[in-house]
């Protein structure tokens, strides 16, 4: 599905991510996990354009993705949420999942004709039931509590129909009964068919719904396996405890 | 020929050690507050039209009449600081820039009305001019301490961040002002800091200006404008890049139309045609990096 | 919060409103004529722009002590017209609209009153300008007069002395109307080379464009800018470079002599010859300048616009007392077009068919203290 | 006094639409674009010239005046929308004074300081609409309310809700798969045509034009108009527009000495610029339009 090869990038002195090669299965859950600074963020901005690549390929879906701009790759059906979370707070819930299906509306003359409203607002209905958020329809996203708001950026991804979706920390200081939805809704994406590479730091959430892990050390590639094996691995455990 | 380039560099060294004056004050500001000082240009004036009212209405010797007004101008730009800008830190740096822009018309605004619209001289002597670098260039008195002052003031700026304490505590709230604050950095004082300076030098450059031209209430707008050009060539909030900034704006300005490759009717557009030009080359500034975009 | 916004708003209407009300324009009434005035009254023409306004001002204090006009005294209103033609055009709309005027003294720079002549033509407005010399004024309508010369003659004048003295001159003009004016037609008539170097009238550097022509090998320099504040800085800045050349100045700064005292021993060992209409010594006229400073305190700025100003508001005062209804301005433009001779501190002033006067420019020397004419 | 208010009510239209257009690319996709007047400045050049040139009327100039600015916002936006936030203020407004010195030097085209007259006034089968006249003004409306109905539904269309996420977080509307460049090349494409509009509006009323017209003051003005209206807010404009109007006017009534009537109104506008970014940076009007 997502075959990374080489993939290195240096600021300054710095070597952010050195070398960094993986493969990731189609409709299958990846863990991708390192201590602070193992340059896990940056190789999301590297694989989704955000960041120029210095040296190294990425293939979608076997085609090798050139260094476009971001805002293509999610045409081509790769989304992604951020560390920080970036919703639109100024425009209301709905707004901002209509933002993200009506990527087909780029070019600019029929963007300025409405589209056909009712029909996109069953599907936000639909997603927004899923995670209970479907009363704050016409609430402007920056009334939501940060769980909620994590959710509505993650649902933005969902919503872009993307089939490639990489979660940057989901489970980042959500409370445990939000977690619960968190989950439900990932592993809801990998019954539809969907392939996620997850960055997460909450260890039993994310070794619970991966079906592989990557660890990453000091932009380095240390390993990939089955969670159970990678707990145990001693190299992992020595990267954590600070080699 | 060579007596005209060594002459056209004098006079582009000047400008540009004026300009430099400026753009440190926006450089600090920027580089700690957050935004472009817009209303920078009117602490120049003032700083001149203060430096005319003790000098040659009341008559003080140069040297006292320089150290009122600066010492007057550091304090208006204290208050500047305190009442206008230090409410909405913490907003988005689009309200602090708009309320600079209303800061700057009002100034204006007062400065016509106190003085007039007239066009005032700074003092009555005309000092004539003195050669230097072998008669070579022609420099009047204070040309040469606006120049000296200048150099002096960079570098004690550079060693001041550098080295003392509070140079030090100053580099810390300008690289991150959340993380500063975490740690507990009295970030009022550290705004008090820049505001200070950056008026102290800009009454300073104002009074230099005063000796170069005539003083006019739009005098401040004219010269900060330029200054915002130097201060973003040199990569914003890089004290090093707004001084070499300032002076390349200075020289080319000096030495495209003194050898006739410009047109002199488009001396004032200079400035910009350089900072654009250099912002479609490198658009993070001389020294700044790529990652400006990304940051929040 | 709401209610202050709606308070700010009534509270703005109601004061713009009793405003409306209680400002009823007293024009047409038997008491006194009100005419407009449009001046630059901020900005750097502002001292020009002021003086106009007292000295028209002093002198219809001075007729209406004396009974007025025909018994009824006249009123002079007066808008910033900020030297460019937008205000001026929002500054005859108000006069206008709002006080019904029929005749607009002003503008004083010409941008004022080209901007403003599209109205007053519209409207049948008599536009009296005391000051403005651009060549486009002459054309500007029938009924649009002024009681200044045309620059162009300026410019054949100082052409003319170039011709006869200078191969290759250098010109430092500001890139405005008036200023702009006076060197187009230099360059047509003078033979020689010229090293032309143009500023914009917010800049105050000249020592690059100074650096520059010191280089060219000039025999003379023409001084050509729109206000004496430029003249002087330009001049700072000449003194500055050890400047060895003789001058040529245009009427700005021929005009007034004080900001060239500033300067005398550079422009007399220099030589400075400059071109302005004569303002000659006369009773009369030591007479107005006792009484204006007198009135003000201060000097007058502008020698040969205290003329100009001066016989300007005369013969407008002569015209509108030869008319009984001064709405009328059809026969105020004949009376206008009809002076002829008129005494005046420039001497007879007559009114030719484009509404300018017959007054020419000659030459002066500066020799230290004022600019004596000179024959040649 | 009829003329007078004829007067201020074209006045206060040409404003009105100008800072709608503003209100487009600074209030809505948060453009700070301190050179916007160089749309103004161009629109109204591109008509004068045409009509003094090639004797092109009023009603094809609107177009020619929308084509020109327009395409010249193409061309600006390649160079600045790059950049960002204060990079923008500041080289934004670097390209208006380039303007103002190119409008002053280029004397073929602009004929230069001396400024273009003899423009025609806007002639409707073959009666001649002169300005301050009834028909003028209704003119003016009709032009200026339709171009605020076309504005209005840019602002509530789908291109105007991605305008309004570039404004929140640019970065976040690239990850949701627009092109972001393009976004916001388009909204300062069309807010140059409608200033280029009110640019070729300005010059058939005022029939003078000179390179005053760039001058710096006015996007002062344009700023406070679409601030205190609350920016991206389209009735808060309008109003904005209308109240700034009224007290730019107020110190010309009540009676100030004349030397200090213009500082007076810039202090008038200096406080209520400062004093809405205090009190309610997201405008004055916000409380009519809550809904909006």
């Amino acid at each position: 599905m997502l075959k990374i090869q080489e993939l290195s990038k240096k600021f300054g002195g710095v070597h952010a991510v050195e070398k960094f090669s993986f493969e990731i299965k189609p409709n299958h859950i990846t863990g991708l996990i390192g201590p602070n600074g193992a340059g896990k963020t940056t190789a999301f901005n590297l694989i989704t354009n955000f960041l120029p690549r210095d040296k190294g390929e990425v293939f979608y879906k076997e085609e090798l993705i050139k260094k476009s701009s971001a805002y293509k790759l999610v045409k081509k059906g790769i989304a992604r949420t951020f560390q920080q979370i970036r919703i639109f707070p100024e425009l209301t819930v709905k707004e901002n999942l209509l933002l993200a299906m009506s990527h087909d509306y780029d070019n600019w003359w029929n963007s300025f004709g409405n589209i056909d409203e009712n029909l996109e607002e069953e599907r936000i209905m639909e997603l927004l039931k899923e995670v209970n958020l479907e009363k704050y329809l016409e609430e402007k996203a920056g009334n939501l509590s940060y769980g909620q708001s994590k959710l509505l950026e993650i649902l933005r991804v969902v919503a872009t129909n993307a089939d490639l979706i990489l979660l940057d920390e989901p489970a980042a200081g959500v409370n445990p009964t939000m977690l619960r939805i968190v989950e439900k809704l990932i592993l809801g994406l990998k019954e539809k068919g969907k392939t996620l590479l997850v960055i997460e730091h909450n260890m039993p959430f994310l070794m619970g719904i991966s079906d592989e892990i990557i660890v990453m050390e000091s932009g380095k590639f240390l390993c990939q396996d089955l969670p159970e094996k990678v707990q145990k691995d001693p190299k992992v455990l020595e990267a954590y405890l600070g080699g | 020929m060579s007596e005209l380039v060594a002459q056209l560099i004098w006079n582009g060294l000047v400008t540009g050690a004026l300009i430099a004056l400026v753009a440190l004050g926006l450089t600090l500001i920027y580089g700690i507050a957050g935004f472009i000082q817009f209303a920078h240009g009117e602490i120049v004036a003032l700083g001149a039209y203060n430096f005319m009212v003790f000098h040659k209405l009341m008559g003080w010797e140069i040297i006292p009449a320089v150290g009122i007004s600066v010492l007057i101008m550091i304090i208006i730009g204290l208050i500047l600081e305190r009442f206008f800008f230090r409410p909405v830190r913490e907003k988005d740096p689009m309200i602090p820039l708009v309320i600079s822009i209303g800061l700057s018309i009002g100034l204006q605004a007062i400065i016509l009305i106190f003085f007039g619209p007239n066009i005032l001289t700074i003092s009555d002597k005309t000092h004539a001019s003195i050669s230097i670098f072998g008669d070579k260039i022609l420099a009047t008195p204070s040309q040469i301490i606006a120049i000296i002052s200048a150099v002096i003031l960079m570098i004690g700026l550079g060693v001041f961040l550098k080295k003392s304490k509070i140079g030090k505590y100053l580099r810390a709230v300008a690289s991150n002002r959340e993380v500063a604050q975490v740690f507990g950095m009295n970030i009022d004082n550290s705004m008090k800091w820049i505001f200070g300076i950056g008026a102290g030098m800009a009454a300073l450059a104002g009074i230099f200006l005063g000796f170069e031209q005539n003083l006019e209430p739009l005098m401040g707008v004219h010269i900060s404008v330029k200054a915002f050009s130097a201060v973003i060539l040199g990569a914003v909030g890089s004290i090093r890049g707004a001084i070499i900034g300032a002076f390349l704006i200075g020289l080319t300005e000096s030495l495209l139309v003194g050898m006739g490759v410009i047109p002199s009717g488009f001396t004032s557009a200079i400035p910009f045609v350089i900072l654009i030009g250099m912002l479609l080359l490198r658009p993070e500034g001389l020294f700044g990096n790529r990652f400006e975009s990304l940051r929040r | 919060m709401k209610n202050f916004t709606i308070g700010l708003i009534l509270g703005i209407l109601v004061v713009f409103g009793y405003q409306q009300l209680n400002y009823n324009p007293s024009v047409n009434s038997s008491e006194a004529i009100v005419i407009g005035g449009i001046a630059p009254l901020t900005g750097d023409a502002a001292s020009l722009g002021i003086q106009t306004q007292e000295i028209s001002n002093m002198r219809v204090e001075e007729v209406n002590k004396e009974g007025g006009i025909n018994g009824r005294n006249l009123e002079i209103i007066w808008e910033d017209g900020k030297c460019t033609p937008g205000e001026a055009s929002r500054a005859a709309q108000k006069l206008i609209g709002i006080d019904k005027v029929s005749v607009i003294l002003g503008g004083v720079c010409s941008g004022e009153t080209l901007g403003a002549t599209p109205i007053t033509e519209r409207n049948k407005v008599i536009l009296f300008s005391p000051i403005s010399t651009s060549p486009e004024v002459t054309h500007a309508g029938d009924f649009v007069f002024r009681s200044a010369p045309s620059d162009s003659t300026q410019g054949m004048v100082l052409a003319d002395y170039a011709n006869k003295h200078f191969k290759r001159v250098g010109l430092i003009s500001e890139n405005t109307d008036y200023a702009l004016g006076v060197a187009n037609v230099f360059e047509e008539i003078f033979e020689g080379e010229i090293v032309r170097e143009d500023y914009l009238s917010t800049e105050s550097d000249f020592k690059t464009r100074i650096t520059k022509l010191k280089n060219e090998k000039l025999d003379a320099l023409i001084i050509n800018p729109q206000s004496p504040p430029k003249y002087e800085i330009i001049l700072k800045q000449l003194q500055e470079q050890n400047w060895k050349t003789p001058f040529l100045v245009n009427e700005v700064a021929a005009g007034n002599a004080e900001s060239s005292i500033k300067f005398k021993d550079f422009l007399v060992k220099n030589k400075t010859v400059g071109a302005n209409f004569i303002v000659p010594e006369s009773d009369e006229l030591n007479d107005v300048l006792q009484k204006y400073e007198a009135k003000h305190g201060k000097k007058v700025e502008y020698l040969n616009y205290t003329g100009t100003s001066y016989d300007g508001i005369n013969i407008l005062i002569h015209a509108l007392s030869q008319v009984e209804n001064i709405s009328d301005t059809e026969s105020i433009r004949d009376e206008l077009y009809a002076i002829k001779d008129f005494p005046g501190l420039l001497g007879k002033v007559s009114m030719d068919e484009n509404g300018d006067v017959n007054i020419t420019y000659t030459l002066f020397e500066f020799n230290g203290e004022e600019f004596i004419p000179i024959s040649e | 006094m009829i003329e007078y208010i004829f007067s201020l009510i074209i006045i206060t239209s040409i404003w009105t639409l100008l800072a709608q257009s503003y209100n487009l690319s600074f209030g809505l996709t948060g453009l700070f674009n301190l050179g916007h007047i160089i749309f103004y400045g161009i629109g109204a050049y591109t008509a004068a010239i045409l009509n003094t040139r090639y004797g092109i009327g009023f009603f094809p100039n609107l177009i020619f005046a929308a084509l020109v600015s327009g395409a010249f916002a193409a061309f600006f936006g390649l160079l600045t929308l790059r950049l960002s936030g204060h990079y923008l203020a500041i080289a934004t407004l670097g390209a208006a004074m380039i303007a103002t010195v190119v409008a002053t030097n280029w004397v073929s085209l602009t004929n230069g300081p001396l400024g273009i007259r003899g423009i025609e006034e806007p002639e409707f089968f073959g009666k001649i609409i002169q300005a301050d006249s009834l028909e003028f003004v209704v003119l003016m409306l009709i032009i200026v309310v339709f171009c605020n109905f076309l504005l209005y539904k840019i602002f509530n269309s789908p291109f105007g809700r991605i305008q309004r996420a570039i404004k929140d977080d640019e970065i976040a509307v690239r990850a949701v798969g627009k092109n972001t460049f393009a976004a916001k090349s388009w909204s300062l494409i069309l807010s140059a045509a409608f200033a280029g509009i009110a640019g070729c509006l300005y010059t058939h009323y005022r029939l003078f034009l000179d390179p005053s017209i760039f001058a710096l003051p006015e996007i002062i003005i344009l700023i406070l108009m679409v601030v205190v209206g609350g920016r991206g807010n389209f009735k808060g404009a309008i109003l904005g527009t209308i109240l700034v109007i009224i007290i730019g006017e107020l110190p010309r009534f009540i009676g100030f000495p004349d030397n200090i009537i213009g500082a007076t109104r810039n202090l008038l506008f200096a406080a209520l610029l400062i004093g809405t970014m205090f009190t309610r940076p997201q405008g004055l009007f916000t409380f009519f339009t809550e809904k909006e």
